[in-house]
């Protein structure tokens, strides 16, 4: 017969120290960002000798997602980080987990309310204030803006747009908005939008994007365009691409989701709570603004990661 | 004279009902592959995740074999789950909640079918429109947002009935359904004969308007159910939710031998079409197969699938001229 | 009771796109009679018909039944009439059985609705006992011959007791002994006090079975009288609207070499050691009952089936056809009796149909030769008399007849030197036959091998050299010309294999 | 006589070429809704923005007027361009990098081809499967991220030649070559006639497995070149690029008039196809419609103008009619 490790829950290896098996259930592996948060936290796991973590992808869907869930409860884990996808949509796997008796550690965004889950997060609401805050000052009066939205419903696309709300556009009634739409953070779809409000518009001074990624696509639109030289623009994620753009000073500001600083700090906490160092841990990572001052450091980052040349 | 009537009963089988043996293969397999694939638990994980789209596919299999087709299921389902949501957590009542969903995807499915038989768009654009419009609608008037808090609602989803979890119960007796009023019904018939040679089923007497138009309106029936269970599963009522149900919905159905020219499949066999879907999400993420090597392997298998259930099917062709030439002699 | 006016159909008029079908056509039918409707290929007398079905809806003009007018919307009301009709082309479902097929649209159902399963079982066998058909009811349609599908369709419309029955050309896709079992079938229906319009292009079963003749052309009616006062010629007069020699246009001609040569062929099942042999310049006829393995020999040879065992030669040598274009290659073509599923790209123009066999005759420089393809297609739809607005029209949108037309004209543009040719004048009327006879003498004497596989023994009498007589996937017998006679031939068709 | 001759060529216009009225109309109506419609600059973004879907489109039109379809074309343009721009990266050869893009496509269409012609699946499992293959292959040569830093890769799509966008022009010459093949080649004619009717097809001596076989190699250089144009025009390897590609552009081609019954359709009617929901989703951006509004208008606007599409033909052939009873009277 073939046995499934996953089923041993936890069992020795030579050396007699307990090895944990951690199902790391990703929100999906189709975009960029929720890749390479996987991808660092397979890297980070190598670090630990008692932790194997597989994982699993989510497919951007709530109902996969949640069947993960049950799977990996089914199989018997020993820790599950979920990276949800909608976390009201997760709430009761992610309690199912709990109640299983099983370390559960909500990330990237937390779920809210768990009773007895850990979780590691980066506030989406925190990256978005960052950059608000400077396009207080940056943005001048009366300015013509566009925002790019990611898919309605999605908690992340809500808590930046929120916040860009409150923390600016509540703050600056001279600023019009000339176009919104949602470009489900995609690159492409960005890119459309802006060549189309380009056209009705003779003047836009910044963009305002929920991600790099659509940042990213509509600066392609207006880079070799004089007349829309200086353009401001802000995105969240610190991406490879929205990095070199800001060290080019096409891009203006990102803040980083760092995918490594998550990694880092989720094996962390699951160390913790499956060794029973700790019984709750809740944090949050910081998000570091990425601008012409310090984009260096970051290009460097990228650097080692492979993702820049 | 025993071995032989064994052989010809397993040739049968075989030709017959392949896709059935691809699904037991796919089991044995699994099973082997990982001990846990066959516990209580799991299985009834896989039901419970393969539900939605396999009372989704019942639908797209009665049209399909009328030969139409639904791919507005996904955005309609949206849209009656929210409207649904909303009801309820308005007036707390599960029943006016399940009827809002099932009238809101009837309405859909009705202007569907007005749009196929009165002005003869073909089915795949009539859909296509519905599919853009109602999940516009869904999120206009959700405005975008999640309905959270939904309190009772979960039941259809989560809860369990007699111990077998509701969204299997729905499952079964949608898959009854389908199959009384494929085989039982003149509905049914009906629906063969416009799908095998739609200017025949006209001269033979039968209303092709009408049928299709009742083919559309089964079909809303369980989208709406499906949105029902879809949005108490997640938890919520989520005007983005089942993107791509449309398309899933039909691979399980084509999977199980509904075919496109029309007038042909069968209920049991969607059925099958969906496990095996699910059977091979499931067996991949349990032996933790590299996400995006899940994917080639999926597919290999799905088009392995189907290849392997038609060559046996012809196959059977050939033998049965090979009775008759016999018997002749 | 019998001898009065059961329905009735005054000033009908009905066009498409080019054509003007029926121009304010007056008709009508009487109890306990059959009324035989004839007419050139395109005369409207399918689109009269449907218009009696409720398939297409007159332009002008009313119907009457029982002297009331009625409004016929559609088949469903049609049959609530009492109307049923056997179509001119086979249109059938093929994934359907054939006891649901005899059921379909009236299915007798249960108490609550649901179907009867039993009850259409029960009913199917009775029916196919009584007609000594050796099927089993849950044999799909698309494993039938055409000629079978033909039969039960016959036997459903006469199932329903219906009191107006409408028979398009019903013995286009049967042989004699079927044509035997319809005419016992119609005699019962007419002393039932059914009406009976028949509609068909054999002249000699039009006088067995008619009590009445209405012969249409160009969609009006020309005469319309009781049989007595008709001969054939005068009929066909009216039809073609010039007198016709009613002889075969056979001619003597030089039989040369051998063309074609068929050694031990042999298809499991199908057929069993078959050798024959075509001349150049000879007609080569097949006889047999239904389903005596006539097509499948020639689906073999053309390519569209294959063989397990024996040899073909073309012109002495030894050939392998893989596929149709080989054969077409070897200068050997095929005209299918399913012209429905093996002929015509239904939504394409006459002339793509015609050029599609030859396309490479049309290539100059990779391209097609726009100009030169419409001429030399004009050419042949004018020579051959097709009935067409223009040779963009879809075929569709033909009658059968010019249907067929448009397929002889695509082989014959591929320039062949053997034609096999399978129940070509099938749905044809009188004076294109005339015509095809004529066109197979011509290509004779171009010393052209033809074979005609045919269910109408006069034809092949009158036109062929020699005729090979097959029952049960066997040749049974070889006749010359001096040996011909229907009698010789039905005796070789029927013999017991051994 | 005059009026009379320029009624009846208006007519002939209105029903024949319905479609083309159908965009007519959206450019008048956009243009009086927004000024700046008209502008050259934005319309040509439109056509920028559609050159990708459009290609797609060309090859799907082949495709399903043989009876047909491709929905592995998004995932294999998404294959195809990273495996391009990888070797970009590797070689910064422009040439090498478009024949790879050319051949991974072809491959891959060839294996579709292989599929429906020797195993016989359905092209839409056969299609299927491969859209799920070719994106996992895509995603595990990348690892699922995106490549960047592409440099002079990106001329394809951001570049212009002779004054005109590069992927405007690649667009129209892939027209013209479909138009061409459609119209002038034997290559043509079999898709029709297999179309038509397979059957007949192959009894008329059309080498049916070699025309589908044919048809899926021209979709698959198309499909390379989109790729290439989309990576180009988005500066960067994207691995989950151009999901849902393969829905638009079955929805332009079908839009244009090619019929999913088989053997009808033109290169000319699908582009007209893709230009009416490209404007559309311009004209509703410029004028600043709510974005789940637009979804709404689209999906209606869509259904209108197939149904005026298809009411005008239906009245076509009654016109037709009247005249000809007016001259033989
Ligand atoms: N659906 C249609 N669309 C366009 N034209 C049609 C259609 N059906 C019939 N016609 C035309 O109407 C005329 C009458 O055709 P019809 O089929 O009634 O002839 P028919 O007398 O039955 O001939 P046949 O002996 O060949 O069966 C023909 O010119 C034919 O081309
Ligand atoms: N798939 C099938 N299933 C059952 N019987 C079949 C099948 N295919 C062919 N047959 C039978 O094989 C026999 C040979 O048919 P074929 O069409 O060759 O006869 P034929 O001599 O050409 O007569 P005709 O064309 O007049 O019907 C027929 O009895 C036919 O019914
Ligand atoms: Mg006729
Ligand atoms: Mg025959």
């Amino acid at each position: 017969g073939c046995t499934s490790p996953a089923n041993n829950g936890a069992g020795g290896d030579e050396n007699g120290e307990t090895v944990y098996r951690v199902a790391y259930v990703a929100r999906t592996q189709s975009d960029s960002f929720a890749a390479w948060l996987a991808n660092a936290i397979s890297e980070e796991a190598d670090k630990y000798d008692n932790i194997i973590i597989d994982v699993f992808d989510g497919q951007a869907s709530d109902s996969t997602q949640n069947s993960l869930i049950e799977n990996a409860i089914t199989s018997n884990y020993d820790a599950i980080i979920i990276q949800p996808n909608n976390g009201e949509a997760q709430k009761s796997y992610a309690e199912q987990a709990v109640a299983a008796g099983i370390i559960t550690i909500t990330t990237n965004a937390r779920i809210e309310g768990v009773q007895g889950a850990s979780s590691v997060d980066a506030d989406p609401y925190e990256q978005a204030k960052v950059n608000a805050d400077v396009a207080l000052e940056q943005i001048p009066q009366n300015a013509n803006v566009v925002v790019l939205k990611g898919p309605p419903g999605n908690f992340h696309a809500d808590a930046r747009r929120d916040s860009w709300q409150k923390e600016f556009f509540d703050k600056r009634p001279d600023v019009t908005i000339v176009g919104e739409e949602i470009a489900n953070w995609n690159k492409d779809e960005a890119m459309t939008y802006m060549e189309t409000w380009v056209q009705a518009n003779s003047k836009i001074d910044a963009i305002i994007a929920m991600n790099d990624n659509m940042a990213a696509g509509a600066l392609e639109v207006v880079r070799d365009d004089s007349n829309f030289a200086g353009m401001l623009s802000y995105g969240v994620d610190g991406t490879a691409e929205a990095v070199l753009l800001i060290q080019e000073g096409v891009m203006t500001q990102t803040s980083l989701q760092s995918a490594y600083d998550l990694a880092t700090a989720l094996l962390d906490t699951s160390n913790k709570l499956l060794t029973g160092a700790e019984t709750q841990i809740d944090i949050d990572i910081d998000a570091p603004v990425i601008n012409s001052d310090n984009v260096e450091e970051y290009v460097e980052m990228h650097k080692r990661a492979g993702a820049i040349r | 004279m025993k071995t032989d009537r064994m052989k010809k009963i397993w040739s049968d089988i075989k030709s017959k009902y392949s896709i059935f043996l691809v699904l037991a293969a796919l089991v044995i397999v699994s099973w082997i592959a990982n001990e846990n694939f066959l516990s209580v638990g799991n299985l009834s994980n896989v039901s419970r995740q393969i539900a939605v789209v396999t009372i989704l596919a019942f639908g797209q299999t009665i049209l399909i074999i009328s030969g139409m087709l639904d791919l507005s299921s996904g955005s309609v389902l949206a849209l009656a789950g929210v409207l649904s949501v909303s009801v309820y957590t308005m007036t707390e009542s599960l029943l006016l909640a399940f009827i809002v969903a099932i009238l809101a995807s009837v309405a859909c499915n009705m202007l569907n079918g007005l749009m196929v038989t009165k002005f003869k768009a073909p089915p795949f654009i009539a859909t296509l429109a519905m599919m853009t419009m109602a999940r516009g609608a869904a999120l206009l008037y959700t405005n975008g947002q999640n309905i959270y808090q939904i309190g009772d609602y979960v039941k259809f989803g989560q809860g369990s009935t007699f111990g077998v979890p509701t969204p299997i119960v729905f499952m079964i007796i949608i898959l009854f359904i389908t199959w009384y009023i494929l085989k039982h019904t003149t509905l049914g018939r009906s629906v063969y004969a416009i799908g095998g040679n739609e200017e025949a089923a006209n001269a033979s007497g039968i209303n092709v308007n009408k049928v299709k138009m009742k083919a559309f309106i089964v079909n809303g029936i369980f989208v709406g159910i499906a949105g029902v269970i879809f949005m108490s599963r997640v938890n919520g009522g989520m005007p983005n939710g089942a993107v791509g149900y449309e398309f899933k919905s039909l691979t399980a159905a084509i999977i199980g031998g509904t075919s496109f020219t029309g007038g042909i499949g069968t209920a049991v066999g969607t059925l099958a079409g969906s496990f095996i879907v699910g059977f091979l999400d499931n067996i991949m993420v349990l032996t933790r197969v590299n996400s995006y090597l899940q994917q080639i392997v999926r597919g290999a298998i799905i088009a392995l699938a189907v290849i392997y259930d038609i060559w046996s099917k012809q196959k059977r062709t050939k033998k049965k001229l090979g009775n008759i030439q016999e018997k002749s002699k | 009771m019998n001898g009065e006016i059961k329905l009735r159909v005054s000033n009908i008029e009905k066009s498409f796109p080019g054509v003007k079908a029926l121009d304010g056509i007056n008709f009508s039918a009487k109890k306990g009679s059959v009324h035989v409707l004839c007419g050139e290929n395109g005369a409207g007398k399918s689109t009269l018909m449907k218009i009696i079905n409720g398939i297409y809806k007159a332009d002008a003009g009313e119907i009457l039944i029982d002297g009331k007018v009625v409004e016929i919307q559609n088949p469903i009301q049609a049959r609530s009439l009492g109307i049923s009709m056997i179509f001119q082309e086979l249109n059938y479902m093929p994934e359907m059985t054939i006891e649901e097929s005899l059921f379909v649209g009236s299915w007798p159902t249960h108490k609550y609705g649901n179907v009867n399963w039993a009850e259409i079982r029960k009913r199917t066998i009775e029916l196919l006992e009584k007609e000594n058909l050796d099927y089993s009811p849950e044999t799909k349609l698309k494993d039938l011959s055409v000629s079978d599908i033909q039969m039960l369709e016959i036997l459903k419309a006469i199932s329903y007791n219906a009191e107006i029955i409408i028979m398009d050309e019903p013995t286009s896709a049967i042989t004699q002994k079927e044509v035997e079992v319809l005419f016992k079938k119609i005699n019962q229906l007419r002393d039932r006090g059914s009406s009976i319009i028949y509609i068909s292009h054999k002249m000699d079963e039009i006088f067995r079975i008619a009590d009445e003749i209405t012969v249409l052309r160009d969609g009006c009616v020309v005469d319309s009288r009781p049989k007595d006062e008709y001969d054939i010629d005068m009929v066909i007069a009216h039809m073609v609207g010039r007198k016709l020699d009613g002889n075969f246009p056979k001619e003597d001609i030089k039989i040369g070499e051998k063309i074609l040569e068929v050694k031990d062929l042999t298809n499991q099942g199908n057929f069993k050691d078959i050798n024959f042999h075509v001349n150049e310049g000879e007609i080569v006829g097949f006889a047999g009952l239904m389903g005596a393995g006539r097509t499948e020999i020639m689906r073999s040879i053309f390519g569209l089936d294959g063989y397990q065992e024996g040899e073909v030669f073309i012109k002495g040598e030894k050939v392998v056809i893989k596929n149709v274009k080989s054969s077409i290659d070897k200068k050997m073509v095929m005209l299918s009796e399913d012209r429905r599923r093996y002929g015509i790209i239904p939504v394409r123009s006459v002339k793509e149909n015609v050029s599609l066999s030859s396309l490479k005759k049309f290539i100059y420089g990779g391209k097609l030769h726009a100009k030169k393809e419409t001429d030399t297609i004009q050419d042949y739809a004018t020579k051959m008399r097709v009935k067409t607005p223009s040779i963009e029209t879809s075929i569709e949108s033909l009658s059968g007849g010019n249907q067929q037309k448009v397929i002889l004209a695509k082989w014959m543009l591929t320039d062949p030197d053997i034609l096999i040719l399978d129940e070509p004048t099938r749905g044809i009327d009188v004076g294109a036959k005339y015509e095809i006879y004529k066109l197979m003498s011509e290509l004779s004497k171009q010393k052209k091998g033809i074979i005609m596989v045919s269910s109408e023994l006069p034809e092949l009498i009158g036109m062929c050299d020699r005729i090979y007589v097959m029952a049960k996937g066997r040749i049974m017998g070889e006749l010359k010309r001096d040996e011909f006679t229907q009698e010789g031939i039905m005796k070789l068709a029927t013999k017991k294999t051994s």
